[in-house]
């Protein structure tokens, strides 16, 4: 795998991530955004490299650090910072905020708060797309002390056992909040539960985007065979505290510096030079495009409205079931190319989800 | 126009709707090879096969949350908790999750998703499966909850809820399973947030939905109208919600107001209809609106224990006697 | 009696029954070495050690259920909830549990524990972490149900609730950990269903609890007292039990009540503090008891939309005009 | 091991479940019995295998299908049987009825209705143990169903890290109510997912009560050394329902019929007799007398009256901290010999659950 095109374009992405993130960061400081607000710094290539490996349609999901995903896969900068600054432009219009961020159109399907709580979702998106016979991919990230959680172990059960297309990202940046996860977990390295549940479990070094997306190519293919969900876990760490509020002294000033010399964009940029893929002035001007869609999108999340006070009493609940469902770019930027998920209302169900024993006599005495 | 069970009103329901759209699948534990464990979903794997019947491990948050992203990627799932007691394991999904899509994601996204099963008491089973719980999800906004008294509404408002696009917490009752009734025949859809006037009368409000209606309170109203008392006998229906109307207009003609429920007083759903009623109709009321419900205790097995904790007849017929002063 | 902020009135609380009883133990997600996520255990693991000042795994069901099983062996641990929105998937271990051990056992065994954590909103903090939770555990017969709204009730709830050999649910509130009150020193126990007199006067009754007694009630009665409307303040302290005879005893006197809560008012909590009034005060009343609390939808994370879901001065005094009818 | 005494002794305490399920049954035929009630009948080598490794003030607890856990420890089977007649003379006062039998004189701490629900509590008494520096080893019993509950997994997770004594015994009877475990579960054996956290996982024939004792006693003296939880699955065949309203049709009758051969009674008292530890004729009479208890059970819960009707307010919660405790056999027998758990007020606690790291720097990047 030595495509610069693809080597550049990731590139691209995390430094867009990190600079969207670092002005997340500032934003907050000014109290623009408020409330809980998760960094992904440092992380970059995990969401990165995995994204590159689906197709646009493969459903993605995750937990509260939620900012990178749907950046990655094509959201709108300015309409994502427009949501954390709680405006009318925002994906949400200003409802979901950081935690919750969502956008359809590029298949991002949340932003939960909940610790656990996507996992079961996950599942059940690859229900339908198996229920539908259709040959998405759903990519459904979660943290290191998420793992603990019971909706985890009903949910890996579920899904091995039905051969759900799902591959599950444990993204383990060691720590859930202030603890590290070895004092929590009696099985820190989280792959390994997935042979509870007789499912492949792999682990990939999760601040080299080119392993992240070589092992992900090698799985989201295994999956789209039919083979069943995978369990990958990338080993990563975040530079930041847990949320703008932590300042995270559980960890020591040695850890993070020397965490932050396997900088996963670093690594990269030395790797793309060193290969000659692209000099040091071109990624350079890389740079410089990313910083200008990160402040673009500043300004316009700046210059937007809050969303009208009426909006209290909207989407709690439909009104009918005829209420449309809202497209954010087409609402916010008059875009006309949005594209909508519309599953088929008349199919055929020709899944043998459990296909029925030949003989009543099924099995003999153990 | 047969006569059915509830039972069967609600198999009828599942096995038409699924015929008529692909998309609604059932999942729960003990739904397909086995017909359900109250046989709700009795043929239903012979005719849709193993991928719209499908049997769950018990795991009650995991299948509830697989069932929240199947709505969210547009099938229609109906997922059977076996009681509403073992559902408490699933409350995160429900509250968490279905109730809060769309508005989490600022309308991109719909639920339709239907969670049902068996609420209340199922005859001497103590006190982890005999509660009835459905004051906890009628508190969450986000969410529709329907609790049906026969086997017409049970038909007519399950059709509904499979229909709805938001995220319904169907509440039957164990004790309703066997009960007999005349069922429309195919398209009966009952809709949601209209309450049923069971019976008429002009000297006082009866309010309850579920079990209560013909368990106790159509007792009761006939014993009170054999004493020449005539009541307005409501049956909700739909918890949430409410038809406000309906009880407004009762409320107005009769002026007193007994609510029924089988659950348990306190925090209880009847709270909210009673504190409806003082607040809307507060100049109507020429006493106190009473109530009748399960005694705030955890339930007992002892026969005489589980009969006195319930709803009784007479609880009933005293507390409209203690609304007519009389 | 010192200036302690709630969430240091809530530390001295722990600390002093951590010191007097060896069998307090307090177990939660980061609440020894990272001193609590909202610091309400700061320094605890220092002066107790790691078997009594536990970091749980994010297992709020496990660790639920260890904190009742601990607890019918004879300890009396205090499970830290790192919030309410977190421990509806522990909610089964609460309510089934907990709840229910003395009635299952006949009377055998009795369980002492604590579940605490700050219940309702955060501040921007959008549906999913946003929501008061006391009515769904009001319900539920076995539990007493605590929401203290001052540092001093904070502690001396607290204590009470930690002596208490029956299960309790202790509501906090993010927004209060902040707020500064006078503290009596060491042996300071509120008696658990004793309502509080925040203010007292002849015009009208205003009934609330926790973080509403002084982000809404206490500005809104002294606006209403500078306009010559004095209210009796009732700051229940304990949902339940409830403090009725305090209730009782204001709305015999006032005749107007109105009554304030954070959470949702469908089935909320407050209905069920007016369907008690309208019951047993209802020659009492001059008027609808009238509720302010938040609305019944999701709550956004926009400023404007979290400022205008939640009960305001505004709406409480004018709902008290309501009720003088002015 | 070749102790007569103990076999003979085993043998008898099977035979007492057998005989008392089976009058059960019956009851529940003449509907002196309602509501649920779930057998043991054909799994009576593990509970009786499982406690005689046991010290009396071992605590012992499972779900549902839980008659014969206390009657083996030496519960009051007219009591028992009471409770399932729903009497005053029950040991729960006919409030908990079959499914939560509670004695805790004999240290069995119930009878619970929730799937999975009693797995936590169990590690909160382990952890009540450890805390008070106690050697008692908890032993807490669920079905191979359950093992499919977020509970397991949380549970086993803290109870693996915090090294907490507590033997979790599965009772794999290959089905939760008419599903085969197989069909449901991506691992069926049970135990095998002890590793998941990082903690010792063991199978043994659970029809087989000898091998049960001997892997029991093995088990619970390394708990008791303070090694950690151990998840041991047993082997197992209910040969009724799985409660009285099941037909079983899911099961053929080759299956039943082939498993019953491997009746766990049947088996000891082949091998007593074969090795000549007792006489057919001695054990007929160790028979005889088992049958009269339960004679006794029943006529003793059939002159017992139904508690008073007051009872419908007693016991959801307690009056005040000065309510005592119900004592069963001391209110219903009169008897003066009731021992009761009365743990210490006062104590030190020297258990260091987590030794703080020695250095703030405890560990470099990885
Ligand atoms: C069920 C639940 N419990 C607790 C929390 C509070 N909380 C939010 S994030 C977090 C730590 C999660 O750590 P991890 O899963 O490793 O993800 P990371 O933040 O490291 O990405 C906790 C405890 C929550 N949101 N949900
Ligand atoms: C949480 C929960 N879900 C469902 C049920 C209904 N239920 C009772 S027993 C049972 C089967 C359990 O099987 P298993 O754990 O193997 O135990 P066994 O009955 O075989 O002893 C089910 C589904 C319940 N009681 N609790
Ligand atoms: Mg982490
Ligand atoms: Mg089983």
């Amino acid at each position: 795998m030595q495509d610069d095109h693809v080597l550049v374009g990731m590139y691209r992405k995390m430094v867009l991530a990190r600079r969207f993130e670092e002005k997340a960061g500032q934003a907050y400081g000014q109290k623009k955004i408020q409330g809980f607000c998760h960094l992904y710094i440092g992380q970059e290539a995990v969401v990165v490299g995995i994204n590159e490996a689906l197709r646009p349609d493969d459903p993605v999901m995750t937990a509260y650090r939620d900012h990178v995903h749907p950046l990655v896969r094509g959201a709108d900068a300015g309409m994502l910072m427009a949501e954390l600054f709680g405006k009318d432009t925002g994906y949400s219009k200003g409802k979901g905020g950081s935690m919750h961020f969502f956008d359809v159109e590029h298949a991002f399907y949340g932003g939960y708060g909940i610790v656990g709580g996507q996992i079961p979702l996950a599942a059940g998106f690859a229900f339908a797309h198996k229920y539908r016979n259709e040959d998405k991919v759903t990519v459904c990230s979660f943290g290191d002390a998420a793992a603990n959680q019971g909706a985890f172990h009903e949910t890996f059960n579920m899904a091995a056992k039905w051969k759900l297309p799902v591959l599950y990202v444990v993204e383990n940046n060691k720590y859930g909040m202030g603890t590290d996860i070895a004092r929590v977990s009696a099985e820190p390295e989280i792959h390994k539960r997935a042979s509870a549940y007789n499912m492949r479990g792999e682990a990939v070094d999760g601040m080299d985007v080119i392993k992240v997306y070589e092992k992900a190519r090698e799985l989201v293919a295994w999956i789209r065979a039919g083979n069943g969900p995978v369990l990958l876990e990338a080993f990563t760490y975040r530079f930041r505290g847990h949320s703008m509020s932590d300042a995270a002294t559980y960890r020591t000033k040695d850890e993070v510096e020397l965490e932050k010399q396997r900088d996963p964009i670093t690594k990269l940029k030395d790797f793309i030079v060193q290969k000659r893929l692209a000099t040091e002035a071109e990624l350079e001007a890389v740079d410089d495009a990313q910083k200008k869609v990160v402040e673009q999108a500043i300004a316009f999340a700046d210059a937007s409205a809050e969303p009208p006070d009426d909006d209290v009493f909207t989407h709690t609940i439909l009104s009918s079931n005829d209420e449309p469902d809202e497209k954010p770019r087409q609402r916010v930027r008059g875009a006309t190319d949005v594209r909508w998920p519309d599953p088929p209302k008349h199919f055929n169900v020709s899944w043998e989800l459990e296909p029925l024993p030949s003989s009543p006599a099924k099995k003999g005495a153990a | 126009m047969a006569e059915l069970t509830y039972r069967d009103a609600l198999n009828q329901a599942l096995a038409e709707e699924m015929a008529r759209d692909p998309r609604v699948f059932v999942m729960g534990e003990e739904v397909a090879r086995y017909n359900g464990a109250y046989k709700v979903t009795q043929g239903l794997l012979d005719k849709f096969g193993s991928a719209r019947v499908v049997d769950a491990p018990i795991s009650e948050l995991g299948f509830a949350g697989l069932g929240v992203g199947a709505a969210m990627m547009g099938l229609r799932p109906v997922i059977e908790m076996m009681t509403w007691n073992f559902a408490i394991l699933a409350m995160d999904q429900i509250v968490n999750n279905a109730a809060k899509i769309r508005h989490m994601s600022g309308g991109q996204l719909r639920c339709p998703i239907v969670v049902r099963g068996p609420n209340g008491a199922g005859g001497r089973l103590s006190s982890q499966h005999s509660q009835a719980l459905e004051a906890n999800y009628a508190h969450f906004p986000g969410l529709i909850v329907l609790a049906p008294g026969t086997p017409a509404d049970a038909k007519g408002l399950l059709k509904a809820a499979i229909r709805s696009d938001s995220p319904v917490v169907f509440m039957e009752a164990e004790l309703l399973y066997g009960l007999k009734g005349e069922v429309p025949d195919g398209e009966h859809v009952v809709p949601i947030g209209k309450a049923d006037f069971k019976r008429r009368g002009d000297d006082v409000t009866i309010i309850t939905w579920s079990r209560m209606v013909s368990a106790v309170v159509q007792p009761a109203a006939a014993e009170l109208e054999a004493a020449g008392i005539h009541a307005d006998v409501i049956d909700l229906r739909s918890i949430k919600p409410m038809d406000e109307a309906a009880v407004r207009e009762s409320v107005a003609k009769t002026n007193r107001v007994v609510i029924v429920e089988e659950g348990w007083g306190y925090a209880g759903f009847g709270g909210h209809v009673a504190d409806f009623i003082q607040r809307e109709c507060f100049d109507s009321l020429d006493a106190p609106v009473l109530r009748v419900h399960g005694h705030d205790v955890n339930m007992g097995y002892a026969a005489n224990l589980e009969r006195l904790t319930l709803p009784s007849v007479q609880r009933v017929v005293a507390a409209v006697n203690q609304v007519l002063y009389r």
